[in-house]
């Protein structure tokens, strides 16, 4: 089905089902218990983990099958940004035409830098990558300010011209993003005795396009494409004596991850309109290659889990504070309570950061395989309890 | 007029002269040699051909077409393929990825933006994959990553790959190098068969004198950067300036 | 040791729900019948604190929670009282808020208006904040405000300087009690005409982003009005670090005044090398060389240590306010921390309270009718004498302190001394002020 | 003309601090062949090796003035160093101003242990992994100890001034013929520079004319021959390492004067130090000298007044600009060797 063999069609699936049951997975805690602060699914952060798993997706397209580590994706993700609020300003808040802008000046610019970068490769091409996204990044937050809101980002005005849908709506409020009359940040709730669900029209468009964009990776794995792009990986040399040309291989797959990356931004513009200069800093550009090779380099579902790990850390570990610790540890006597406050204390709020080198440090070294490579060593580990002999030495798999 | 006609070709690394002036022509179907002892300039020779280095003068012709200034897959497509002396492979894919790339190339040319068909899915190309595994007696390794074959087993599927291209002259850049004896005769029976069975050109630089001359039909002997003799390997074994220049020390 | 703070959406608090049922799409976590954005409906009220804990200004971020922090225990008639006993406005009674206790959650705004408004985000709908407040910087606070506008809820400013905060971005769920880029020339002027004369000849170095353009645009056109000359006008990057370059032509121009438009690490940095080159033991024509930093405070002071004696500046408040309300807060403040508050303390605490209490003026939560209690209101007794919320941009107008560099600091504290107070008339502006212009406030939004 | 020279003088300056921590990277790059990500925050830990010491010196014990209060109205806490009692405090004043040029005594057996303890407990397992899993861990690196830093001593920047001898500029105008203050130019910063050619200096003669130093080259040239020789690799890797922390900790304990440090400084001169080594040639030392002095003048020459207002925005980018130039024309950099880093 779809043109997928069973693994992938599972793939998939599973994530299909992930996505679509967002709300209740990640709200497992009921509202009002003390575990309610690890509840994740509020529609911002739900909106966050698929939109940074499409940028993931695309980068991996780039990184995991070519090997080209570039060191400034977050550019395209900020170009992508700015034209879909620039779309927002001029033309229309629907999101059709936004996002359709977004990809294809991401596209446009992708072409430009990947054109130039790609003449060198290993460190030199990363520097090159990183170079460009500098530039861009310190040019939009100063000189560009009339073209990118500069330090404050590019954002709505009440006196934009938005030709097709006039500048203000009935309320004399400046109009919300939506998809033909359906508003981004409309949401249901679900009600089940102590748990709320929420359900986001933003997020379920998100996670569309996340599907979209996850089945079009599927498809380019498996595609004689993305072998190529394994291909110049695994030997630059052998490929160039087959015949084959790798320099055009390799800008397809840097022009369509930079796609996504565009896409991600555009969506990202279009569930909150505004698009800050932060966005193309060079460590947004590093934030999504922490999140590809936690995640698992080179895998399919790697980087989506990635994306959602760190988005979790960054937006639910950065939120506990001193108070809600006392809460936690306030069954045991005063001094011991003290005493594991202030252990824990340094790793969580403001000492995420913290946390969050520890466990990519971790990952780099255990689990050079990412999440995934976890998830096989746990399965393996499951799987050879089951079965007292497997005996399918070397029958390796394309990646997944 | 042979399919290969190198000429006057010569080129220089600073002060060194690596290749002075050479001359060469390989007739077509026909199994020719490069002899010569180290730093004769015989891999200079061979980089000149496929577009890895440009003589600094000179021309080499490939079936009545100029190679310079060719980019190397260009000159592949022309229908040169070159096996290496450690094995170039995909060693992160599989043994039959490693097939289907160069009957890809084959087919659809340099480049190719096919992203959304499913690979397994194109019958022809699996079809001829699976037939050179075939020939190559690796059908049971396909689903082996090519890292892990073993050193034979890479050479196999590296002649492989470059005879699922067609092409109409192979380079074989000492393919025995650092084989055991037993792999060594399994590649010379190996490219005997090739020779036999396919209407093809094979080029071959050469150490192992047993595998030239078992191999060979026409032997050219470099020395210094130009060539001593060309002749058939029953003349070259016999030819008092080759014994001097490079068999002398071997004897 | 013992507390424990649920967040909590109020909707839940209306009682035990039971069964399942699809209520109306409505944005956020509202409830509906309430008619806008995380009306608190139990005993309770939750308040959104946003600062960065991360990033360069963490420490800054790190003073103003202490406040916000106080700001709740008074609120909630813990302490000592603070301001609420100086607060000109007696509606407050130390009973939380309308009689809901007050709760906060946390962010981390990380000094990015991405990453802020994420974390406002998540205060609003996943813990229902009915307010976000706080911030170090424009850039958040512009960002943050526009977001808080959209879903119908308030945004108190915290430290936020620029005029574009309540000039071109201005909104009208927006308030800001800090002063601003205007303020600090109109403040400075005079006393720098005082001081240095009326020539002089300033070169400015101004961080290359929209706080540093407005503060170079409201410091030159005000300095120019008294005579001053303007020689040169360089713009230095954000990231930069290492300022020497910009600062070593400075004496080549002939000027002999450096105006230095930065802040945060820019400021110590630039401040740190210009002392370095020796300019103020310089004379140009006959006049010492003087360097001017429009906006100081007192962490960014800390971090320049020494180099700052002797340099004007401007400030929002000082703990070394005698007044009234100044005292208090600086008491139960210190009495709390061991140390004195920071501007940035005092102005969140000050915005959490005027918050509280136009609620309970207006009694209700709904971000109109607080919009309608903030705005034209007057009060005092928060430190910074009398003090009106413009009603046309949502401008704190009140006195502006000229600040000095100690020259014999007692503690690591005690590192400004205040030159002058300049009264409010001086620093007033049309709302229409051209570097207020563009922009418009729109409606109050309730959201829901 | 004077502000040419004086941007000259400017551009040496900033590049003797690009220079100082791009040799380092390049002794662990060119040795080890690892990409160390972390070398910044070496930079940045030998800066608060300086504030370390200074916090030591001023270790106090403290006495109630009752002549003075406070800011809430009680006597004043008056804090007195221990040096004080032990040497009188204008001795004491003399030793806590000479703080900074102290801690380099301090500094080099720091940074040589954390530089040991680091080689030895995590980098020694990545010599042989891919150059993107060592950027990626020592990345990780980088992140924990600037927040560890941060832990304890906050994220404010700190000051730590250069010794009362070193305060004011040096007037050069004035012995080139120009009129007064027109080539100024701060001591500390003209003792930054002689401390950076020392040690520089000192770098490249001990790898010219020690045994050790032949073996590191040959071993830079050709790793797997020097170490078929037997020669015992893995100490000397250790060496290597500790002695480019040691480079970079001394390069960030002169710079805090010049900046006052904090916890992210590392950060700011990662990328930047990056785009020196690679500009310079992954892997020579030369390239990593010059490629600093190179990137330190142009910048300092596009953040001139005139300059900026040619070309709006110029100073943002013009490293990146440089950059780009050279690899696109120099594929190796300014002096890089061939088949390093391209794969």
């Amino acid at each position: 089905m779809l043109g997928l063999s069973k693994k992938d069609l599972n793939l998939l699936f599973i994530v299909f089902v992930l996505t679509m049951c967002a709300p209740f997975i990640l709200n497992p805690f009921p509202e009002g218990s003390a575990m309610a602060q690890f509840n994740a699914g509020y529609p911002d952060l739900m909106q966050r983990f698929v939109i940074f798993g499409i940028f993931a997706i695309g980068f991996n397209i780039l990184f995991g099958l070519t090997g080209y580590l570039s060191f400034g994706h977050a550019a395209f993700l900020g170009v992508g940004s700015y034209s879909a609020v620039w779309m927002f300003k001029l033309l229309s808040m629907n999101v059709i035409p936004a996002i359709v802008l977004s990809v294809m000046v991401a596209g446009l610019f992708s072409v430009l830098i990947g054109y130039i970068s790609l003449r060198r490769s290993g460190i030199y091409f990363s520097i090159l990558t990183l170079a460009f996204a500098q530039m861009s990044f310190a040019l939009a937050y100063s000189v560009l300010t009339p073209v990118t809101g500069g330090e404050t980002g590019l954002q709505l005005a009440l006196n934009d011209p938005r030709i097709l849908d006039g500048a203000a709506s009935s309320a004399g409020n400046i109009p919300v993003p939506g998809l033909f009359g359906l508003e981004m940040r409309d949401s249901t709730f679900l009600r089940l005795g102590d748990w709320v669900f929420t359900f986001n029209v933003g997020y379920y468009f998100s996670a569309v396009i996340m599907l979209l964009s996850f089945y079009l990776a599927i498809r380019i794995f498996r595609s004689p494409f993305g072998m190529m792009l394994r291909a110049i990986k695994s030997n630059q040399q052998r490929m160039n004596y087959t015949g084959l040309n790798p320099k055009p291989y390799t800008l397809a797959a840097f022009v369509i991850s930079g796609m996504y990356a565009g896409l991600a931004g555009g969506l990202m513009a279009a569930m909150d309109p505004l698009a800050g200069a932060e966005r193309m800093f060079w460590t947004a550009s590093g934030e999504v290659v922490l999140m590809t090779i936690l995640g698992g380099v080179g895998t399919l579902i790697g980087p989506v889990l990635g994306a959602g790990l760190i988005k979790y850390m960054e937006n639910i570990i950065s939120k506990i504070n001193s108070e809600i610790l006392h809460g936690w540890f306030a069954f045991m006597p005063d001094g011991i309570e003290d005493f594991m406050v202030a252990i824990v204390y340094p790793f969580i709020g403001k000492g995420w950061h913290l946390t969050l080198g520890i466990v990519f440090m971790l990952v780099v070294i255990f689990l050079p395989g990412g999440l995934v490579e976890g998830g096989q060593r746990i399965a393996r580990m499951f799987r050879r309890k089951k079965t007292t002999q497997d005996n399918t030495p070397g029958t390796t798999e394309p990646a997944e | 007029m042979g399919i290969l006609e190198v000429k006057n070709v010569g080129k220089r690394f600073g002060g060194l002269q690596a290749l002075g002036d050479v001359n060469l022509s390989v007739a077509e179907n026909s199994v020719h040699a490069i002899i010569g002892p180290n730093g004769a300039g015989k891999s200079t020779l061979l980089n000149c051909l496929v577009g890895k280095l440009i003589p600094d003068t000179g021309s080499v012709m490939f079936d009545g077409q100029s190679v310079l200034g060719r980019l190397p897959h260009e000159i592949n497509q022309m229908g040169i393929s070159r096996v290496f002396q450690t094995p170039e492979i995909f060693g992160d894919l599989t043994v039959l990825e490693n097939m289907m790339i160069p009957c890809f190339a084959q087919r659809d040319g340099a480049f190719g933006l096919n992203a959304i068909a499913d690979m397994m899915k194109d019958r022809e190309i699996v079809d001829r994959a699976l037939d050179m595994l075939d020939e190559m007696n690796m059908l049971d390794k396909r689903e082996m990553h090519a890292a892990s074959l073993s050193r034979g087993d890479k050479r196999r599927l590296e002649i492989g790959m470059c005879l699922s291209q067609r092409p109409r002259l192979l380079l074989l850049d000492e393919p025995t190098a650092g084989m055991a004896r037993a792999d060594t005769n399994n590649t010379i029976d190996l490219l005997k068969q090739i020779k036999d069975e396919r209407d093809i050109t094979i080029a071959i630089i050469e150490h192992d004198m047993h595998v030239v001359f078992s191999l060979a039909e026409r032997i050219t002997v470099l020395a210094q950067g130009t060539p001593l003799v060309e002749d058939t390997p029953d003349k070259i074994k016999g030819h008092p300036k080759v014994r001097e220049a490079y068999l002398g020390e071997a004897a | 040791m013992s507390k424990t703070t649920f967040t909590r959406r109020g909707m839940l608090k209306t009682g035990a729900v039971t069964g399942a049922g699809l209520a109306l799409p409505t944005y956020l976590s509202a409830a509906g019948h309430e008619g806008f954005t995380n009306a608190p409906t139990g005993g309770t009220v939750t308040l959104g604190f946003n600062v960065p804990q991360t990033g360069p200004y963490a420490d800054e971020g790190a003073d103003e929670l202490r406040a916000y922090e106080l700001a709740v225990e008074h609120l909630n008639g813990e302490g000592d009282g603070g301001m609420m006993n100086t607060f000109s406005s007696k509606a407050l009674q130390g009973n939380g808020i309308l009689g809901k206790k007050v709760e906060y959650v946390t962010g981390d705004t990380q000094t990015k208006s991405d990453a802020a408004r994420a974390s406002a985000k998540s205060m609003i709908e996943k813990d229902g904040a009915v307010m976000i407040t706080g911030g170090s910087s424009s850039g958040v606070a512009v960002a943050v405000q526009a977001l808080c506008q959209e879903a119908g809820i308030i945004f108190m400013a915290g430290l936020t300087h620029s005029n574009d905060t309540t000039g071109k971005d201005k909104r009208a769920n927006g308030f800001r009690h800090f002063f601003n880029s205007y303020m600090s020339g109109a403040a400075l002027a005079p006393v720098l005409a005082n001081a240095y004369g009326t020539e002089r000849r300033a070169y400015h170095l101004t961080a290359d982003y929209n706080w540093g353009y407005t503060t170079e645009e409201a410091v030159k056109s005000s300095t120019e009005a008294m005579g001053w000359e303007t020689v040169a006008a360089v713009k230095t990057p954000l990231t930069q670090t290492d300022f020497s370059s910009y600062i070593a032509p400075v004496l080549q121009s002939g000027a002999d005044t450096l105006v230095l438009n930065h802040y945060g690490g820019n400021m110590v940095n630039s401040l740190t090398n210009a002392v370095q080159f020796g300019l103020r033991d310089k004379q140009v024509e006959g006049k010492d060389f003087q360097i001017i930093v429009p906006l100081y405070s007192r962490l960014m002071a800390k971090g320049a240590g020494a180099n700052v004696k002797g340099i004007f500046g401007s400030t929002n408040w000082h703990w070394s306010l005698q007044d009234e309300g100044s005292k208090t807060f600086v008491k139960s403040f210190g009495t709390k921390y061991g140390f004195p508050p920071s501007q940035a303390a005092h102005t969140c605490y000050v915005q959490a309270l005027l918050y509280a209490d136009a609620v309970e003026r207006a009694g209700s939560f709904a971000p109109c009718a607080v919009v309608d209690a903030l705005e034209g209101f007057e009060f005092d007794g928060m430190g910074n004498g009398p003090t009106l919320y413009r009603a046309d941009d949502h401008q704190c107008f009140k006195d502006v302190l000229v600040v000095k560099g100690k020259e014999n600091p007692t503690s690591e504290f005690d590192l400004l001394e205040i030159v002058e107070v300049t009264p409010v008339d001086q620093v007033t502006y049309q709302p229409d002020h051209p570097q207020f212009a563009g922009g418009a406030l729109g409606s109050c939004n309730n959201g829901a | 003309m004077d502000a040419i020279i004086l941007q000259i003088l400017n551009g040496l300056d900033k590049g003797s601090a690009y220079a100082l921590i791009a040799l380092g990277l390049t002794l662990i790059f060119g040795t080890l062949g690892v990409v160390n990500f972390a070398h910044g925050a070496l930079f940045m830990i030998g800066a608060f090796c300086a504030v370390t010491l200074s916090r030591i010196l001023t270790i106090s014990h403290t006495i109630v003035d009752e002549t003075q209060k406070d800011f809430l109205g009680n006597p004043l806490k008056v804090d007195v160093p221990y040096v004080y009692d032990w040497f009188g405090e204008a001795t004491g004043n003399v030793i806590i101003d000479w703080a900074v040029p102290l801690s380099i005594l301090f500094a080099i057996p720091v940074m040589i242990l954390i530089g040991v303890i680091m080689e030895r407990g995590l980098i020694k397992h990545f010599y042989k992994r891919p150059h993107a899993d060592q950027i990626l861990v020592t990345f990780g690196l980088a992140i924990v100890l600037q927040e560890v830093i941060k832990y304890f001593y906050g994220a404010n920047p700190i000051p730590t001034p250069a010794p009362d001898a070193f305060r004011g500029s040096f007037d050069f105008g004035l012995m080139l013929g120009f009129d007064a203050n027109q080539i100024i130019y701060p001591y500390w910063r003209l003792v930054y520079f002689a401390f950076a050619a020392v040690i520089i200096g000192a770098v490249f003669a001990f790898l010219q004319f020690t045994t050790f130093g032949m073996v590191v080259r040959a071993g830079m040239a050709d790793r797997e021959t020097v170490g078929l020789l037997g020669i015992n690799i893995d100490k000397r890797f250790t060496i290597m390492f500790g002695l480019a922390a040691a480079v970079a900790g001394l390069a960030g304990v002169m710079y805090t004067p010049i900046n006052s440090p904090n916890y992210h400084m590392g950060m700011d001169f990662l990328v930047l130090s990056f785009v020196v080594v690679v500009v310079g040639g992954m892997g020579s030392l030369p390239g990593a000298v010059l490629a600093g002095f190179l990137l330190g003048i142009l910048e300092s020459f596009a953040s001139m007044g005139a300059v900026i207002d040619l070309l709006p925005g110029i100073n943002q980018i013009i490293i990146y600009l440089v950059a780009i130039i050279i690899l696109l024309t120099r594929p190796r950099g300014l002096m890089g060797r061939k088949g390093v880093m391209e794969d």
